[in-house]
């Protein structure tokens, strides 16, 4: 099975592609699900083994928490960009370290999409050995805390997550 | 007050927005002055085209636009990944 | 019959032999002389056989038809005229392989002498008995051809080529003039038959054209028998080997030009620039020819001087043209030949007992070699016109045309005088010619003893000796009738027999002969000392050497001139060229336009849309951006570049173009990989071109930006006025309207691609294909810049060495994007015949995507577990394109015959099935290939070179490891 | 010009309109904030608002739209949204590290050194 | 708008033709691909302009040409466009080989005064 | 060759793909498979092209369909593409065949080894060869033009080195700015009539509009240009010289034919569209391709006379033929007879052979020691890291004895043709386009002698530049006797061979050119055979004979869709009178 179906998640998630992208039928499940398989054939040669996912509800409450998190920032830079702060504040950007737990790759990528998505921080640089990640914040106020915000919202979800 | 009228008008502004965003970006990867500011400038400025097809999809009432926004969507990174590697490395594959 | 059939064999024989000679043996001296000479004495034989019809006047002839549909047939013609001719020339090629085979030395390669001398007579009897025009000019073509073969027969020295080449520029250039002659004439009569030409001169007299005919005839006939001032190739051509000068020189090429002027006087002659062209210039060259001669030191050069002059007197007499001029003309070309030819002969024996040619050097040889010195001195003396002999009667002929014949120019009164002079100069050269070398004390410091040569080397020059007192003594019981026999055939059947004799009483040319005599005597005893002192060539004009002055000439006109206008003319530069192609696309459209072009009066348009304004906005500054900064920021010019793509992409879609706007995004991204991927090798630019501020580069840029202006002015012109031009009528509405039904898919575009016009996809994915393998191919040889070899800066740095990890996190995006785009490829191969998409773009994304794990990894790590065969995957897919078209053969349908259909399949409902899928699969298995091995093989280099580099630093470390002492030294 | 968006009726219109005028507007600004700021480390913050809400404004309008039209679930527009998503960090990932990089080698004090140990 | 693709068209082409004469290979490559958008619009152009109404037709039932695109042109535009692509790559190609064995970027694979 | 289906007609494109496609199969060391299946195709090539010939022989004047067609996916005229065989381009099928097989032989002695899948592209330019001249459609023309292009890119390559990559860059840049032109000449044909089919071109271009006249003629100068570049008319040719020089041997042999694919389709294009049945646009061009075909002949001459070495002489020879039939081109459109353009094109076939000839006798003729070994130890590859290169070792093959005189022999046989001397056919072909110049009265006199002239001119040029290099060659060059094999020889011979057999049988092959310009002159022949080709399914509607399964893609949607196709279908059986505006 698992020569046939390396990586069923993965199967499974481009046979729903597919059947977004052209209609959802029997016979579209059944073409999409062959062409999936080959996708996951061709995707074992590269990784053999996949991502050891522990809780994916753990992964369901990342996504509410970035999806909040997404809309409020937006508003947020969007607002900055426009008037360039309030009255009792000037925005001020800066660069933020903080050390991560995460040492897989997998979850780390996950993490650089959150905060890549989230506008207002971007990933600078990852050092693998320290774990420290480099991090740019485009609004750095006194009373946040990016490291514990970094760290505990996203980073502990993700250990929850992966093995 | 239709609402074809509501969204045509809606679609207009949304292709002026996109198109004045297109400009800006434009702008920005003419300008420079960084390498780097022009590939951020280039990436917007294929985002902002794929909203357009997008947008001038729906206003024309065609859904044939798709497949030019998916490329843009998730194949158009491929060059601002090479250009981003380029910069980063001096070439595109080792 | 039989008559035709021997014509045949006569211009065969001498073909044949060469033929045979040429297959002989390096060695095969003596089998080569046999084979010429029996073949010669067999044409002769044939020739004599003929004799009987001939001399009744008849006209001989025979035709192969070789071209007919040009008029241009082997037609052979012989009479009186040529039947004579032909004999000298057999008759003396006897003697010259005789002659010949004891000349050549063993080391020459004779055979090949013997193999070019045949087949120059060959072509020589080809010229005299040709029947059509046509085909006289490429026998005289050949000839002027194989002598050229035959001057540069011992081609080692430079003498020889130089010699050789410039024989065969003259000549042939006078044949090209001939031979346009001879088309203008053939246009003139209707035919290139010589009957029909030689009977149409009042004809051709008459035409406007005569005089453009007459002076290309001149200039070839000329040419040829080296006629003033085209006369110093002959001396030049000296280089030959003395049989090859006793033929060639003597008897038969160069009096091929005079042949012809006697026979195409019935046509040409008769008209007052006639006389003034030909005989002007025979009077001409008859007297520089012998003033040189006798001023010349090298005997052959005084021989043929001699020749020079003596071709005059016949041009002469042929340009007079009376019936006692054209009898003496041809009188005098068979006399000229035989002293002429033993005369040359003579001198070859001298030249190689002796081993000079010297006459400053020779003297006293008649101790030596008594018999030759005898046969050398009668031949002069027939060469001087002592009476007795042959050259003193057709000399005498001569001055007698010049007394007696009028037509009061002033030409024609000089003409006595002028004989005259040239005579004395004749009798002194031959005095000159026996006196130095025969005569005086024993020779000194000779390069070998002389002494007689072997006695059938000398055979033939005794005969030709005996011929020139048989002639000059009985010469209307041997020549006499022969040359009626020709004369008649030239001027007609109505020629009054002339008598030939030798005595014609105390008359006026006979005061002349003598007067000659005595003259050429004393000039020779005056100035014999200084002539020999003297440079080679007559006072003052040896100054002026004609060969020289042709060498220069040729020289400047073959060479420096074209060199200089080919420079001026020419470029090997991009730059102009492309220039020259836009320019002209500019002016030719623009004159083409010009005040024609009209713009319609109801314009189509569409609304204005301030978006699309927008956009275009920004492709304008995009593209005009990349013209900035292409020189100095490529990085920078090719993200513009990709600026102006996406909004030509817009346009595309915006313009009801949705395939167009997919295939050209996926090609732009494709497209910059690629350009990156080049941009490694070229290394950055550091400074500014030093040139670039100065005025010229500014002159430049401002002239191209001007060109480009137009340019682009012209095609928005061009655009605007088919675009607002109301729709014709267009083969576009029947593939909208057949698409589906014939076609068998909604998306026309794609229907248009695979089934419609399919076989132009098949075409262009054999071009993609060929590119592929050219850049595969060009890289496997690639070398970088030295400056490129190393690593690229940004890895040089300290730095540098934090980077290690840079990918870990991206590259496991750029894998999991894998499997997508996989999946998304299949979606646009699966949808292209009904919406937009096709084997194109899916063969384009999985490109894209193997693209994008070489880019987030390495090409090692990618390529240990990925295997991609490119080059399989294009030629399977060019086979499956290809068996898909051939498959309709099986139904009886031509190549890229589609069959559609839409077929159930259970469960999942219709789904097309046109052959067209499959054709399309082919495209993609090729895109793909295509695409990811110009990727790919680009990409090589940089491991390439990487590897190199390990290489080079371990070498450099074992070198540092086993000799330290060496780099102390250092 | 008369499109089938005509026939939709005004409680999706508006919706719809509505996303749209969202989605732009958040583009646009991103783009303005492409243009209005002053630092690379500033500017790449920009981008992400059209490649967050200002895709999703626009991809959820469209889906609507098109579900309404079509009768179903027209969901093409979710894969375009999720993909800009997850390949949006790769190019600014690169981009910002390019860009740490250069400042780097040439020495400009504003960017933090690296955060990795130095190497023995 | 017809005035406005005419005038992209032209300014395209002005890119383009000034790249194509200048002496740097890199430059000549631009101006070729720019060259090539210009001439693929023009090509398209040729066909009017149609916006709005995709070649894609419906599956059966009478069909009104008037009422879309024409296709022919945006097929051979098609064609147009992977051909300049390969040639494009095969120029790079070549570019690169040339500025490898003669160590100039120049298009005469010398400088100008040499 | 009456209507009807006839593979034979696509098999000089089909047989080369296929082969080019199937040797990509094999590794490149597996050269003499290769080599097999590379000879394999160019003999079928030449059979096929020769049968070709004959079968056009047989019907060219006869009236009416006597040319033969190939409708590819059985698409109805004016609409689908077509392939279309007559006598001229039967010619042009045999003359590329005739040169493919010699050089193919001389490259195997060693030149293919000197780069990659040489065969491939070698079979791929055999087939944009042939394809350029079958097709009888504007863009088909194009794609095919770009196939020869691409692969006379890859083969001029071949073998790399800087002198290669360089004239390659120029050749390279010179012809993208020529396809640039062709497609915007192409899209405008087709904007201002509609059409991108010949025939059916040659039918619109009388009944034009006078107010799409100018446009129509400046799409024509644009294209025009395209072409005239590929033939090298001066001033657009100075990429030539360069470009055959550095080439290969066996690839310059080949790239003989090049320039005349560039004469071909002016010809061809010309005749059809401009001919003396094109109403007002009739002549169009003529002083133009006069004027320039004489620029190119004088500046060939020049160039042969200021040329230092054989390959350089031996381009500009190139250019002296194409201009002298462009020139003649011209000529033929202001009514100069068929005389006239029958003898050039058998000069064509006569000086293309000769080029070949001469092309391939530069190598050996100019070799020192070591000759190809020398030349691949050169070439190779320092960076050969991959795999090991085995291709260095020169080919143990036979040498030929009496090198020099073969080689002198052969090098006259070239030298007598191109310089119009006789009597071989370079001189024939010569008399019989100035006779036929002379002959016609539709001529403008002055510039019908100045053509006489420059064509002794060049011949006279010719022969001294040739002499010159000969003279230096064979006999001022004291030493070593040049080792050349005989697979070198051989198709140099065989070029000779048949040379001469064209001079012997110049009448045959001269009668053969005046039927075929004489078929040039009268347009409509060609244009109403190609616009009437049957298909082989004779309408939408199913045939209710038993034919073989008649095209199902007509029944299928019908049958899905269920009412009958017929208003949407009408078009496929008035191929003709509709699209005519
Ligand atoms: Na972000
Ligand atoms: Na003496």
């Amino acid at each position: 099975m698992r020569r046939i179906l390396p990586h069923p998640l993965l199967t499974a998630g481009l046979t729903l592609v597919w059947m977004l992208l052209t209609s959802f039928s029997l016979g579209h499940l059944l073409l999409g699900g062959m062409i999936a398989g080959l996708a996951g054939l061709a995707f074992a040669r590269l990784e053999p083994v996949g991502p050891q996912l522990r809780s994916p509800w753990a992964l369901v409450r990342l996504g509410a928490v970035v999806s909040v998190d997404i809309i409020r920032s937006n508003i947020a830079v969007a607002r900055l960009i426009l008037f360039g702060g309030d009255r009792h504040h000037r925005r001020r950007s800066g660069f933020v370290k903080i050390p991560l737990r995460l040492q897989d790759p997998m979850p780390l990528a996950l993490l650089a999409m959150v905060i890549t998505a989230t506008p207002g921080t971007a990933w600078m640089e990852h050092d693998m050995d320290s774990g420290i990640l480099l991090l740019h914040v485009f609004d750095m106020r006194e009373e946040d805390d990016w490291q514990s915000q970094i760290r505990d919202r996203y980073e502990s979800l993700l250990l929850e997550a992966f093995a | 007050m239709t609402a074809g009228t509501i969204l045509i008008a809606a679609l207009s502004y949304a292709q002026l927005m996109l198109a004045l965003a297109a400009c800006m970006a434009g702008w920005r990867t003419l300008r420079g002055p960084r390498a780097q500011d022009r590939v951020l400038g280039l990436d917007t400025l294929y985002v902002t085209t794929m909203l357009l097809f997008v947008v001038t999809g729906m206003r024309i009432g065609t859904p044939f636009f798709f497949e030019a926004a998916m490329v843009i969507g998730v194949l158009a990174f491929a060059a601002t990944v090479a250009l981003a590697k380029f910069l980063l490395r001096g070439e595109v594959i080792e | 019959m039989i008559e035709q059939n021997l014509i045949l064999i006569l211009i065969g024989l001498p073909f044949i032999a060469a033929l045979i000679t040429a297959s002989l043996s390096v060695n095969s001296h003596t089998a080569a002389a046999w084979v010429s000479g029996l073949s010669m004495a067999g044409a002769l034989a044939v020739l004599m056989a003929l004799h009987d019809r001939i001399v009744t006047g008849e006209v001989l002839r025979v035709t192969i038809p070789w071209v007919p549909s040009i008029g241009m047939n082997l037609t052979f013609r012989l009479d009186g005229f040529s039947w004579l001719f032909v004999a000298l020339v057999l008759a003396i090629a006897i003697l010259v392989v005789i002659y010949a085979s004891y000349y050549l030395s063993r080391s020459d390669p004779v055979p090949r002498f013997y193999s070019f001398l045949m087949a120059f007579t060959g072509a020589m009897v080809g010229m005299l008995i040709s029947g059509n025009i046509l085909m006289l000019v490429v026998f005289w073509e050949l000839t002027s051809v194989i002598s050229f073969l035959l001057i540069g027969y011992w081609h080692q020295g430079q003498a020889a080529r130089d010699g050789a080449r410039m024989a065969l520029i003259v000549t042939a250039a006078g044949g090209v003039c001939l031979l346009f002659a001879m088309l203008v004439l053939g246009q003139i009569v209707g035919s290139y038959d010589l009957d029909r030409v030689l009977a149409a001169g009042d004809l051709v007299r008459g035409h406007r054209l005569y005089p453009l005919v007459l002076g290309l005839f001149l200039l070839g006939a000329f040419t040829k028998s080296a006629q003033f001032p085209f006369h110093f190739w002959l001396p030049g051509a000296m280089a030959a080997p003395t049989p090859v000068s006793a033929f060639l020189h003597s008897a038969t090429m160069v009096k091929a030009g005079v042949f012809l002027l006697v026979r195409f006087f019935p046509v040409l002659g008769g008209t007052e620039l006639w006389f003034y062209a030909v005989t002007g210039t025979g009077m001409a060259t008859l007297l520089l020819g012998a003033m040189i001669a006798l001023f010349r030191h090298d005997l052959k050069g005084l021989l043929a001087y001699s020749t020079i002059s003596h071709l005059g007197l016949i041009t002469a007499l042929a340009g007079i043209g009376s019936e006692g001029a054209i009898l003496a003309a041809i009188f005098h070309i068979m006399n000229h030949a035989v002293f002429k030819a033993s005369l040359f002969m003579a001198a070859g024996i001298i030249d190689h007992e002796t081993g000079t040619r010297d006459m400053r050097r020779l003297s006293g040889l008649i101790r030596f070699m008594p018999v030759t010195g005898t046969l050398a001195i009668v031949a002069s003396a027939a060469m001087a016109g002592v009476p007795l002999l042959n050259g003193f009667l057709s000399k005498e002929m001569f001055f007698a045309e010049a007394v007696d014949w009028h037509n009061g120019t002033w030409l024609d009164d000089a003409m006595p005088y002028l004989a005259t002079i040239s005579s004395i100069f004749a009798v002194a050269y031959s005095l000159r010619f026996i006196h130095t070398v025969f005569f005086g004390p024993a020779p000194v410091d000779l390069p070998r003893e002389p002494h007689e040569p072997s006695a059938w080397m000398r055979r033939p020059v005794e005969l030709l000796v005996l011929v020139c007192l048989v002639v000059g003594i009985l010469p209307a019981l041997t020549l006499g009738p022969a040359l009626n026999l020709a004369a008649r055939a030239v001027l007609g059947p109505d020629l009054p027999y002339y008598d030939i004799a030798i005595w014609h009483g105390f008359n006026t040319p006979m005061i002349m002969s003598l007067l000659a005599l005595a003259g050429g005597t004393v000039l020779y005893l005056v100035f014999a000392a200084r002539i020999a002192e003297g440079p080679e060539g007559p006072p003052l004009l040896h100054r002026i050497r004609a060969q020289k002055i042709f060498e220069r000439m040729l020289l400047a006109l073959s060479w420096k001139w074209p060199r200089a206008l080919h420079k001026l003319t020419g470029t090997e530069r991009l730059q102009p060229q492309l220039t020259i192609i836009v320019v002209l696309a500019i002016v030719l459209t623009t004159a083409t336009l010009w005040q024609t072009v009209q713009i319609t009066d109801r314009p189509r348009s569409n609304p204005f849309n301030i978006a699309f304004a927008l956009m275009w906005v920004v492709g304008a500054a995009c593209a005009i951006g990349a013209a900035w900064q292409a020189k100095y920021h490529r990085f920078a010019a090719m993200m513009l570049l990709g600026g102006a793509g996406l909004v030509t992409c817009l346009t595309f879609a915006w313009a009801s173009a949705p395939d167009l706007a997919v295939t050209q995004l996926l090609v732009e991204i494709v497209t910059t990989a690629l350009l990156l991927l080049g941009l490694r090798w070229l290394p950055k630019r550091r400074e500014e071109i030093a040139d670039d501020k100065l005025l010229p580069a500014r002159m430049r840029r401002m002239r191209d930006l001007g060109i480009a202006a137009i340019a682009g002015l012209g095609m928005a012109f061009l655009a605007y006025i088919i675009m607002t031009r109301p729709l014709i009528p267009n083969v576009g509405d029947w593939f909208l309207r057949n698409a589906y039904y014939e076609g068998g898919g909604t998306n026309v575009v794609n229907v248009i691609l695979v089934d419609f016009r399919a076989f132009d996809t098949f075409g262009e994915i054999t071009v993609l294909c060929i590119v592929g393998l050219t850049v595969f191919a060009l890289l496997r040889r690639f070398r970088p810049a030295s400056e490129s070899r190393s690593s690229p800066d940004q890895q040089k740095d300290i730095h540098a060495a934090n980077l290690r990890d840079y990918l870990v996190v991206p590259s496991v995006i750029m894998r999991w994007m894998f499997p997508v785009m996989i999946v998304i490829s299949a979606y646009f191969f699966m949808r292209g015949h009904d919406l937009p998409g096709g084997g194109f773009s899916a063969g384009v994304t999985l490109a894209i995507a193997f693209l994008l794990q070489y880019m987030g990894h390495s090409v090692r790590w990618v390529e240990a577990r990925l295997t991609v065969l490119p080059i399989r995957w294009m030629g399977v897919g060019l086979l499956i394109a290809g068996a898909t078209g051939v498959g309709a053969f099986a139904f009886g349908y031509p190549f890229l015959t589609a069959h559609a259909q839409y077929v159930s399949v259970p469960l999942i409902g219709k789904v097309p099935a046109a052959t067209a899928m499959l054709f399309d699969t082919g495209v993609f298995a090729l895109v793909v290939g295509a695409t990811v091995l110009m990727l790919i093989a680009i990409a090589h280099q940089s491991l390439r070179s990487a590897r190199l580099r390990e290489q080079e630093a371990s070498e450099a470390a074992a070198e540092a490891a086993s000799g330290p002492t060496e780099r102390e030294a250092v | 010009m008369s499109t089938p968006l005509d026939t939709l009726p005004l409680w999706i219109a508006i919706p719809v309109a509505l996303l749209l005028i969202i989605g732009s507007t958040l583009t646009m600004l991103g783009a303005l904030g492409l243009v209005r700021l002053n630092s690379f480390y500033d500017r790449i913050h920009a981008p992400t608002l059209g490649t967050s809400w200002g895709t999703a404004g626009i991809m959820l309008a469209s889906m609507l739209a098109y579900s309404w039209l079509d009768g179903r679930a027209i969901l093409h527009e979710l894969v375009i949204g999720s993909f800009v998503m997850i390949t949006t960090p790769i190019t600014l990932m690169l981009l910002s590290r390019a860009a740490l990089h250069r400042d780097r080698m040439e020495g400009n004090p504003d960017v933090p050194p690296t955060s990795a140990p130095p190497e023995d | 708008m017809e005035i406005v693709l005419s005038t992209a068209i032209g300014i395209l082409t002005a890119s383009g033709v000034w790249l194509l004469l200048r002496p740097r290979t890199f430059q000549v490559i631009i101006g070729l691909c720019l060259l090539s958008y210009a001439v693929n619009i023009f090509i398209f152009s040729m066909g009017r302009l149609t916006p709005g109404a995709p070649p894609i037709m419906p599956k059966g039932g009478f069909i009104n040409p008037a009422a879309y695109a024409d296709p022919l042109p945006q097929a051979l535009v098609l064609t147009a466009i992977v051909i300049s692509f390969a040639t494009t790559a095969l120029f790079l190609v070549v570019m690169i080989a040339s500025r490898g064995v003669t160590g100039t970027d120049h298009v005469d694979g010398k400088e100008r005064d040499e | 060759m009456t209507a009807g289906l006839n593979h034979l007609i696509i098999a000089p494109i089909l047989i080369p793909f296929f082969a080019g496609a199937l040797m990509l199969l094999y590794d490149d060391r597996q050269r003499r498979t290769k080599l097999l299946i590379s000879l394999g195709s160019a003999l079928a090539l030449l059979l096929t092209a020769i049968e070709l010939l004959n079968r056009a022989k047989g019907s060219a004047l006869s009236g009416g369909n006597d040319i033969g067609f190939y409708l590819l996916g059985d698409w109805a005229m004016p609409f689908g593409i077509v392939l279309v065989i007559d006598r001229l381009s039967a010619m042009m099928l045999v003359l590329t065949a005739l040169l493919a097989l010699p050089a193919l032989v001389y490259a195997a002695a060693g030149w293919n080894r000197q780069g990659q899948h040489f065969h491939s592209m070698f079979q791929f330019l055999l087939m944009g060869l042939n394809g350029a001249f079958l097709t009888g459609d504007l863009f088909n023309l194009f794609v095919f033009f770009e196939v020869l292009l691409a692969a006379s890119y890859g083969m001029l390559l071949h073998g790399s080195g800087q002198l290669r990559i360089r004239a390659g860059l120029h050749y390279i840049a010179v012809n993208l700015a020529a396809s640039l032109l062709f497609l915007i000449g192409v899209s405008m044909i087709y904007g201002v009539t509609g059409t991108l089919n010949m025939a059916h071109l040659s039918n619109l271009v009388p009944l034009l509009p006078e107010s799409e006249r100018p446009l129509l003629h400046a799409a024509a100068v644009l294209m025009g240009l395209a072409f005239l570049i590929k033939a090298g008319i001066w001033p657009l040719s100075f990429w030539l010289s360069t470009a055959y020089m550095a080439a290969a041997a066996p690839v310059a042999a080949i790239f003989a034919i090049m320039t005349k694919v560039g004469v071909y389709v002016v010809l061809r294009l010309s005749m059809l569209m401009f001919g003396a049945s094109a109403g007002a646009s009739a002549g169009f061009g003529a002083y133009l391709l006069l004027g320039g075909g004489m620029a190119t002949v004088i500046f060939g001459f020049i160039g042969v006379l200021a040329s230092q070495g054989l390959g350089r002489m031996a381009a500009h020879l190139v250019l002296v033929s194409s201009g002298t039939l462009l020139s003649v081109t011209g000529f033929a459109l202001m009514g100069g007879g068929s005389a006239m353009l029958g003898g050039a094109l058998f000069y064509m076939l006569a000086s293309t052979l000769a080029t070949s000839a001469l092309f391939l006798l530069i190598e050996p003729m100019s070799r020192e020691e070591g000759g190809i070994a020398a030349l691949l130890a050169l070439t190779a590859d320092a960076y050969g890291l991959d795999e090991k290169e085995e291709d260095s070792q020169p080919e143990t093959g036979l040498a030929i004895p009496g090198t020099l005189t073969v080689l002198g022999l052969s090098f006259g046989i070239c030298l007598l043709v191109l310089a119009g001397l006789p009597p071989l056919p370079g001189f024939i072909g010569k008399v019989a386009i100035l006779r036929g110049v002379m002959a016609s009265e539709a001529l403008p006199a002055g510039l019908g002698w100045a053509f006489v002239a420059l064509m002794l001119v060049s011949g006279l040029a010719t022969l001294i530049g040739l002499v010159r290099i000969g003279i230096q060659t064979f006999w001022a060059s004291d030493g070593v006797v040049p080792r050349v094999l005989a697979l070198e020889i051989a198709p140099v011979l065989v070029l000779c061979a048949m040379i001469v057999l064209l001079s012997v049988r110049a009448d045959d092959a001269l009668r053969y050119m005046r039927a075929t310009a004489e078929a040039l002159y009268r347009p409509t022949i060609y244009a109403e055979g190609v616009l009437r080709a049957p298909r082989v399914v004779s309408s939408p509607t199913p045939a209710p004979a038993p034919s073989p399964p008649a095209k199902p893609a007509a029944q299928a949607p019908s049958s899905a869709a269920a009412p009958a196709p017929a208003p949407a279908t009408p078009a496929p059986s008035a191929p003709n009178g509709e699209v005519q505006p």
